[in-house]
């Protein structure tokens, strides 16, 4: 990638554990999306996990004190710090919210981190910096292949607008940012219930029963409502939702054949992003007939 | 033969008088500017320019008390100020302009009622007057008949010289006495020179004049033309080598308090303001009139004496530049 | 010299036991100007006060000073016995030697030092005092009733039979509020319009009431007793004088398509209308946004029908000044909006619940209004959606209540009850239908209450539901309810055919903007604030300006209605008198000295400064000084410690006596 | 106990809140120092400025200013105002060098006895500890000399006069 | 590194011809305005008898408006004339003054507390480089050397506001502010010796009141120190009543006061007392964001509220 300086607008990036494995589609599409757009992303070097959802269920100063830790290391590098795990979002936002609030905590990290949290460095989510700082309208200019006639279910999940004085991105109960960046790049947001229902998230280990009805909906609802596919913004909201579409089919007997797409992969379909610097071949239900079919690809 | 002082044994003069019990009035620098003040020792002496404070002070304190009160159980006790008590003192310093208005001040304090705070202060003051070798635009003390090198005044008058030190001119016994019981300090001689002494510039004033017109002019437009502007604050009255008047008051609480004896300024529009609520005096113009007509037609029809010295302060430190020289000059035109 | 008495009381032994008491009489005997110091047993006594005014009368006392308890306690006792002995009484001044020294100290030599300095800086103040006169001020014996709904409906009728005139203003076309919305009312469920329209007539009858409707209050100036109001009648476009209210120009209007807001926007109106058929004054208004004439100026046909020839186009709004001596202010309520949060609005709308934009999602007014038999379905109860009738229905308490995410932290009081109300209506027209309710708690305070709620779940069968929604959305032609059961401690999910949120009652949009102009003070939620909470909760601040109803904070009619009768007696209890007497602690301007900066009007809280030319005889402007209105004035005396020059004074509090006190200390 | 020395503090008080919060503490029967002064005013909003300066003048070591807490004044604002006031006021007299720790400034409601037995002890002992406030006392006796301070210097000079 | 300072420090802040000019142009404004009734008097300055002095003129004539000057010793705040105290001098009807742009500051404080009328006046601005400092040696051109403190941190040279603006500036160097330096260095000191500062200083007042004589804003007609029932500061001139003095002025000046200095230049005693207002104006605007005088706001900070306000300092 490119020096920062290059470019108007520039970010640290901290990708998190998904985006280098399971997810590593959501990686390679948000690269791509951001070198489209000429926006800088420098990685974070040394990063680790934020802890996800299992760390502040056990213990809540370790928790902290991991995204204290990266946030700290995210320090070194210039520019806010871009997020694409909705999950990552929201447990540095919550860490700096937290930490904001109760001083003591505030110093009990600081003194398992051995050093300041920068409780001033911005982060953003990926949709935030497409929709707010490049701005909708730039977007709409750069797009090249508008994603006209494909229905999208935006799907937003439980973290990424909630509890809505953390992450402050949007109203918490009816957001419309994910459907502000589909309508830029041509695409067409369809109304539905699900869109921030909860997907089962990490009970797809312990109890994957749970999934399978939580998920279900979702994939139903979307259905329901014409959505050719669902775009979502969290690798977990994807595991669940692509992964087991099978095996909720089987379930239940509905087929759905519902590519689950990241946004960052329709945005870089429509911005010109070339398919292969996308990830689509990582996706289980394939969405190649459904581009095929919408002129897309 | 005419005695001279060095600068050295003027200061010593000085040591040696406070360790003789006397108080040394002399300029001194505080701050930014000089005043009269008390000196602790001879060093503190600073002749370099007219103090911004005239040394009417020294007999005529800002503020003093004149008794005190006490209320015990027997009743009110009153406690006066003994003015015998005073100490012996002794003003160094005092330039011609200032050292002149204490005479012009003694006849109004031993008119009718002879104010013995005054009196007993100048009684026990021996005054050394010191000769003005500079001048500025302000200075007229030649306009009002005097000059930088009158002793009007001065016990004991001082001259600059050229080689350093002082010419020093006896007047009065006291100054004499002076000189004969600090005789080590003096030296005889016969060849100093005095430093030119400069003269201030303008218009010489024709006193008699001025005081007709004021006589025949109670009533003129020039005085609202002059004075309109006047801000009403009491400057040029303090700073006044001769003006003198004062008020008193009681200040304490019902238990305890002193009278005092303070200085106060015709300008202010309370001078005359009586208890009724009407004023005599209800324009700034009248109140300058009257900074006028009492310093050359009032104090003259009383006293034969003109209760100006030319000093100039007024004239400097007039927040709305009102020159009472300027005014003089206007008036003389008539 | 003074001749200050100063009477050191023993309480008993609660100051004797550990202030010298005999000490303090002999010290405080020769403080210069006290002519006598004694001390008794117990000063509050007979016998004390008898000694008190005993020694005025032999001593010549031209002050009083009694040493022993909190002025808090006793001042008005011992000023009583001063006036009763001849002299003013604010020439009398506790020192508090009790509650402030002999009870918080246990040195006697200390508590008896301090005990004396008390005295002594009290009897320094009381020289200074200066004898005062009660201010009186005339009552200018007519009330102001602002809000036409039950609350003020109450009120001026109350007030008017007592036979004082009363202006009732009200900014709707017709009085009634919400009370004339619902359909029946809890506990009894007699229905509403039943009790409330003979009360609506008797308003629009009664020869001591003054009725404005489509009007509202521009401007109030004056203070107790004497109020300017300023009422702005809104033109109504029809001439009440010459209108019978024969209703032809509302059935001949062509444009009929407009929202009815009194039905909730369920159903539609004409553009010249009455909002609803037992509209008091039965006169119509006509709605010049969505009036053809007003629009286009290509319409005429209500002047056409109109035989009276009533309708006038060309008609202003009208500014009336009305004198009163006392305001009740009665301007009910809003409730809480479920769709998008509107701009001037502090609260956040329900998202969860689609903000408004799922049609069978309604709020519980508008189902009082499917419920009423003079509403837009004639009482049958039909969903908005498609007009059927809704066999599940779900009811949500607590929407925007006691949801402090929400902006609002209160408890609205009413839902509880409504809400078993209308699981009842419901049941009793739609037998085979289902009523759902989710709930925090059930808050049943009130008479008969407890008994309804029960019968509500135990014989109309409502389910009661322990807990909260988190979303309603649309599937097919239901809406589907997710929420949790706290007590089963399991997630439920309804498909409904109609729900109903019990939202929250909020203060009236533009309260604040209504209490600026009155100088009332309000919370933050923009009630209006009564004066002490519970032991004047019907006063303002402001004196002379009175609350009734759910302005002041959620509330139910039969409390809406007490608290109505408890202002219109306050009204009466100030109408009694002919003149106003006040504490004369109040500030006065020195005219000659003031400068005219008017600093001290503008610190002053009760706006009791005015602004006073000085002329002289030909009539020439000399200055502009200050006044202070000793009518309005509150007595804090800001403006004096405002006020450079000192020009302002608070009598009883100069700073004069203040300084005496100082320098005694 | 005995204390070498017993500063002088005035408390300005308003009515409804301090004053009645003193009250209470009485009723309550609760202790403390017996050095304050109450004087009562109508309202905080009464209070000048320089009644503290007057205070201090004739000889308060400490001064307390107390009022109803925000939102309780009785007549609605006082309070809000005195609080505007006393917020300059105070930076001007520390301006001038006087040390604030003297200067006490609180909110005690009717219901506080508690709260009032505790400012006026704590300012109390701080007082002690600070010894007198020499100061405006100094200034009360000062004579100048034409224009000059009454120095050591001067003094010892001057010492048989 | 000396040599250039004192060498900067004499450069002429701006070209005797730039006074000229602007005197020229009032004078052909006032005799204007005069001649044709739009007002009764102006309020300006005329030359005094001393080289390098002005002081304040009010003229009605329309033949004497020559008489007015502008130059850098144009000191005067003349907003004085207009208030209460004061304000027969320039008699009735609408008045012109003459005003720089630390004079407006004061007349916006004046509008905002009802003592003058802004349709009773016509402002005539001037735009100033600044004036020279009281003692300031005035034989020579206005320069860094001998301007007063006040205006070397002066940002309201170009009057706003006014009805007419008279003179163009050059650009003006930017110089160390040495009354912000005074007044930090004050800040820093322990109370002790602040205290022992303003004893000595205000020690030397003889309580001529010069100070409040001068000030725009004194504009009492029964000043607070001039009441003796009760007295709230002692009449006498001694260290105590100077002491209360200057507290209770500073403390009735703040949140008002508009910083034209007059107090300090006036005072024969050389006290500093523009840092007192200099610092409660400071406390203000750090308190409440409040600036006097820059437009007319109808209250002060000390005669408004906000429910927030700080009340760290309240136990």
């Amino acid at each position: 990638m490119s020096p920062n300086r290059k470019f108007a607008l520039s970010y640290s990036y901290y990708p998190g554990c998904s985006l280098h494995a399971s997810a590593k589609e959501y990686d390679v599409s948000t690269k791509g999306v951001f070198n489209a757009l000429r926006i800088g992303l420098k990685e974070v070097p040394d990063w680790f996990c934020c802890g996800a959802t299992p760390a502040h269920n056990v213990d809540e100063l370790l928790s902290l004190a991991l995204c204290a830790k990266n946030l700290s290391l995210a320090g070194k590098v210039e520019g806010d710090l871009a997020v694409a795990c909705a999950a990552c979002f929201s447990r540095l936002k919550t860490t700096q919210h937290r930490l904001k609030e109760n001083d003591i905590k505030r110093k009990q990290v600081e003194t398992a981190i051995d050093g300041p949290v920068p409780l001033g460095k911005k982060v953003k989510h990926l949709l935030e910096i497409l929709a707010k700082d490049f701005g909708l309208d730039k977007l709409e200019g750069a797009v090249q292949k508008p994603l006209t006639g494909l229905k999208i279910a935006c799907y937003y999940g439980c973290l990424l607008t909630r509890p809505p004085e953390v992450p402050e991105l949007d109203d918490c109960e009816a957001p419309t940012i994910m459907e502000n960046v589909i309508k830029a790049v041509g695409g067409e947001p369809v109304a539905w219930s699900h869109r921030l229902e909860c997907c089962g998230a990490n009970f797809t280990l312990s109890r994957p029963g749970v999934i399978l009805k939580l998920s279900n909906e979702i994939l139903a609802s979307a259905k329901d409502a014409g959505a050719d596919c669902i775009m979502v913004a969290c690798p977990l909201c994807h595991g669940n939702l692509d992964i087991r579409q099978e095996e909720i089919e089987q379930a239940t007997g509905r087929r759905y054949g519902m590519p689950v797409f990241y946004i960052t992969q329709l945005v870089g379909l429509a911005c010109g992003v070339s398919p292969l610097r996308l990830g689509l071949e990582s996706m289980i239900v394939s969405p190649a007939a459904l581009l095929r079919e919408k002129n897309l690809l | 033969m005419p005695k001279t002082i060095t600068e050295q044994n003027l200061r010593l003069l000085i040591d040696s008088l406070i360790k003789e019990g006397t108080r040394v009035i002399g300029p001194r620098r505080t701050g930014t500017i000089t005043l009269y003040e008390p000196l602790a020792r001879g060093e503190e002496l600073d002749l370099n320019e007219l103090p911004r404070r005239s040394a009417k002070e020294v007999f005529f304190p800002v503020c003093e008390n004149i008794l005190s009160f006490q209320r015990g159980e027997e009743g009110v006790k009153v406690t006066d100020i003994d003015p015998c008590a005073f100490p012996e003192t002794v003003l160094i310093g005092a330039r011609p302009c200032d050292a002149a208005a204490a005479p012009v001040l003694d006849s109004v304090f031993s008119w009718d009622y002879k104010d013995e705070f005054f009196l007993q202060r100048r009684r026990k003051t021996t005054v050394i007057g010191l000769a003005c070798t500079t001048a500025d635009d302000a200075c007229f003390c030649s306009a009002v008949g005097l000059s930088p090198a009158d002793s009007k005044g001065a016990d004991l008058f001082l001259t600059p010289v050229r080689e350093g030190g002082y010419l020093c001119e006896a007047l009065t016994d006291k100054g004499k006495t002076l000189i004969t019981s600090h005789a080590r300090l003096f030296a005889e001689t016969s060849a100093a020179a005095p430093l030119s002494l400069n003269e201030p510039a303008g218009v010489k004033l024709d006193l008699h004049k001025i005081k007709g017109w004021l006589d025949e002019n109670f009533e003129s437009p020039i005085w609202k033309e002059i004075a309109d502007r006047c801000a009403g604050c009491g400057s040029c009255a303090f700073l006044c080598p001769a003006c003198h008047c004062f008020d008193i008051v009681d200040e304490g609480t019902e238990a305890e308090g002193h009278r005092r004896k303070f200085w106060d300024a015709c300008g202010f529009g309370k001078f005359t303001d009586h208890a009724s609520g009407h004023n005599p005096r209800d324009a700034q113009p009248k109140r300058y009139r009257n900074r006028i007509m009492h310093k050359f037609k009032y104090y003259d029809d009383k006293f034969g004496q003109t209760l100006c010295t030319g000093c100039g302060r007024c004239i400097r430190w007039c927040p709305v530049g009102i020159d009472i020289k300027a005014v003089l000059e206007e008036i003389q035109k008539g | 010299m003074s001749r200050i008495g100063v009477f050191i009381c023993h309480c008993g032994e609660n100051i004797s036991r550990t202030v010298d008491v005999e000490r303090v009489a002999q010290v405080t005997a020769r403080l210069p100007g006290v002519a006598i110091a004694l001390d008794y047993k117990y000063m509050c006594s007979d016998p004390g006060q008898n000694l008190l005014k005993k020694a005025v009368a032999e001593h010549k006392l031209d002050g009083v000073v009694v040493a022993a308890c909190s002025p808090r306690m006793h001042e008005k006792t011992f000023r009583n016995a001063a006036r009763a002995a001849g002299l003013n009484p604010f020439l009398c001044e506790m020192a508090n030697i009790r509650e402030h020294c002999s009870w918080v100290h246990e040195d006697r030599e200390e508590a008896t030092a301090k005990a004396i300095d008390i005295v002594k800086f009290t009897v320094s103040r009381v020289k200074k005092d200066r004898a005062l006169a009660p201010i009186t001020v005339p009552i200018t014996k007519r009330a102001l009733v602002i809000g036409g709904g039950i609350a003020g409906i109450q009120a001026a009728l109350d007030i008017a039979d007592a036979g004082h005139q009363v202006v009732l203003v009200e900014r709707e076309p017709s009085i009634g509020g919400h009370m004339a919305q619902l359909s029946e009312t809890f506990p009894t469920l007699d229905c509403s319009q039943c009790i409330m329209t003979p009360k609506m007539v008797d308003v629009a009858n009664h020869p001591n009431i003054k009725l404005y409707t489509w009007s509202e209050i521009e401007e109030v100036s004056g203070y107790i007793g004497n109020f300017q109001v300023t009422v702005r009648r809104k033109a109504r476009s029809v001439d009440e004088d010459k209108c019978t209210g024969c209703g032809v120009c509302m059935a001949k209007c062509p444009q009929k398509k407009i929202d009815n807001a009194f039905d909730r926007n369920l159903g539609t109106r004409p553009a010249i209308y009455v909002p609803f058929p037992q509209a008091v004054p039965n006169t119509p208004v006509i709605d010049r946004d969505n009036c053809t004439r007003f629009k286009t100026g290509k319409c005429g046909v209500c002047e056409k029908v109109c035989g009276p020839g009533a309708i006038d186009y060309g008609q202003q709004d009208q500014l009336i000044v009305e004198p009163v001596g006392a305001i009740v202010v009665a301007s009910g309520f809003d409730l809480y909006n479920i769709g998008p949060k509107p701009a001037d609005s502090p609260y956040e709308g329900y998202g969860e619940f689609g903000y408004g934009a799922i049609p069978d999602v309604i709020d519980g007014l508008t189902f009082e209004r499917l419920a009423s038999a003079s509403g837009p379905t004639g009482g049958k109860i039909l969903r908005p959606s498609d007009g059927k009738e809704p066999k599940q229905v779900v009811f949500i308490q607590c929407v925007g209540s006691r949801a402090r995410e929400k902006g609002i932290s209160y408890c609205s009081k009413i839902c509880c009850m409504y809400t078993a109300k209308h699981t009842m209506l419901y049941k009793h027209k739609i037998h085979d239908g289902q009523a759902y309710v989710f709930f925090m708690d059930a808050r049943t305070p009130g008479k008969n209450y407890d008994e309804f709620w029960r019968r509500a779940v135990e014989e109309e069968e409502a389910v009661y539901i322990r807990g909260m929604v988190s979303r309603l959305y649309q599937k097919g032609d239901k809406v589907v309810v997710m929420g949790s059961d706290v007590l089963v401690g399991v997630q439920v999910e309804i498909e409904a055919d109609l729900v109903v949120l019990a939202t929250a009652v909020q203060a009236r949009t533009g309260a604040d903007l209504l209490a600026q102009k009155l100088g009332i003070s309000y919370d933050r939620y923009n009630f209006y604030s009564e004066a002490h909470a519970k032991l004047k909760p019907v006063e303002c601040a402001t004196a002379g300006i009175y609350l009734a109803g759910a302005c002041q904070g959620p509330k139910d009619i039969p409390d809406t209605v007490s608290q109505a009768s408890a202002a219109a007696a306050k009204v009466m209890t100030l109408f009694a008198k002919d003149q106003l007497e006040r504490e004369p602690i109040v500030a006065r301007v020195n005219e000659r000295n003031c400068a005219g900066c008017l600093a001290c009007k503008k610190v002053c809280p009760y706006g009791a400064v005015e602004e006073k030319e000085i002329r002289d005889r030909n009539g020439n402007l000399i200055k502009t000084v200050a006044y202070v209105n000793p009518g309005v004035c509150g007595g804090c005396g800001t403006c004096q410690a405002t006020c450079p020059s000192k020009s302002v004074e608070l009598d009883g509090y100069t700073d004069e006596q203040i300084m005496a006190m100082i320098e005694a200390l | 106990m005995k204390h070498d020395f017993e500063p002088k503090i005035v408390a300005f008080v308003c009515t409804w809140c301090t004053y009645a919060g003193a009250d209470l503490a009485g009723t309550s029967r609760m202790q403390y120092p017996a050095n304050v002064r109450v004087l009562k005013f109508p309202c905080t909003g009464r209070i000048d400025p320089v009644f503290i300066l007057k205070a201090f003048q004739k000889g308060a070591d400490g001064v307390l200013v107390s009022g109803c807490h925000p939102g309780d004044c009785h007549y609605m604002a006082g309070n809000f105002h005195a609080r505007r006031r006393f917020a300059a006021f105070r930076k001007l007299l520390e301006f001038v060098g006087v040390d604030l720790a003297r200067l006490e400034f609180s909110w005690v409601s009717a219901a506080e006895g508690g709260k009032w037995v505790e400012v006026v002890t704590d300012l109390t002992e701080r007082i002690r500890t600070m010894g007198p406030l020499a100061e405006f006392k100094e200034l009360e006796t000062e004579e100048h000399w034409s224009g000059r301070l009454e120095t050591a210097e001067l003094k010892e000079a001057y010492n048989n006069i | 590194m000396n040599n250039t300072a004192q060498k900067h420090d004499a450069t002429p802040l701006v070209a005797e011809s730039y006074y000229a000019a602007v005197t020229d142009a009032l004078r052909t404004e006032a005799a204007r305005l005069l001649s044709e009734g739009v007002v009764t008097a102006v309020i300006g300055y005329k030359e005094g008898r001393r080289h390098g002095t002005a002081g304040p003129a009010i003229v009605v004539d329309p033949a004497r408006a020559n008489e007015l000057i502008f130059s850098a010793a144009c000191v005067n705040n003349l907003a004085l004339y207009l208030t209460k105290a004061k304000k027969g001098v320039a008699g009735t009807g609408k008045i012109a003054i003459v005003a720089k742009g630390c004079d407006l500051r004061a007349l916006a404080g004046l509008m905002a507390e009802s003592q003058i009328r802004r349709e009773d006046l016509h402002i005539i601005g001037v735009a100033c480089a600044g004036v020279f400092g009281s003692g300031a040696d005035r034989r020579e051109p206005l320069s860094a050397g001998n301007l007063a403190g006040k205006c070397r941190e002066c940002s309201v040279g170009a009057p706003e506001g006014a009805d007419i603006v008279i003179g163009t500036l050059p650009p003006l160097p930017e110089l160390s502010p040495v009354e912000a330096e005074e007044l930090a260095r004050l800040e820093a000191m322990t109370p002790a010796e602040r205290w022992a500062f303003w004893k000595e200083n205000f020690a030397r007042c003889i309580r001529c009141f010069a100070c409040r004589q001068v000030c725009p804003f004194c504009y009492c007609e029964q000043c607070l120190c001039d009441r003796n029932r009760p007295q709230a500061v002692e009449t006498t001139p001694r260290p105590a009543g100077n002491m209360a003095w200057h507290i209770v002025r500073a403390m009735h000046l703040a949140g008002r006061c508009a910083g034209c200095a007059e107090c300090e230049r006036a005072c024969p005693m050389d006290i500093p007392l523009n840092l007192l207002n200099r610092k409660m104006a400071r406390e203000l605007k750090e308190l409440y964001g409040h600036e006097a005088g820059l437009t007319p706001v109808e209250k002060g900070p000390l005669v408004i509220y906000r429910e927030d306000d700080d009340q760290s300092f309240i136990k």
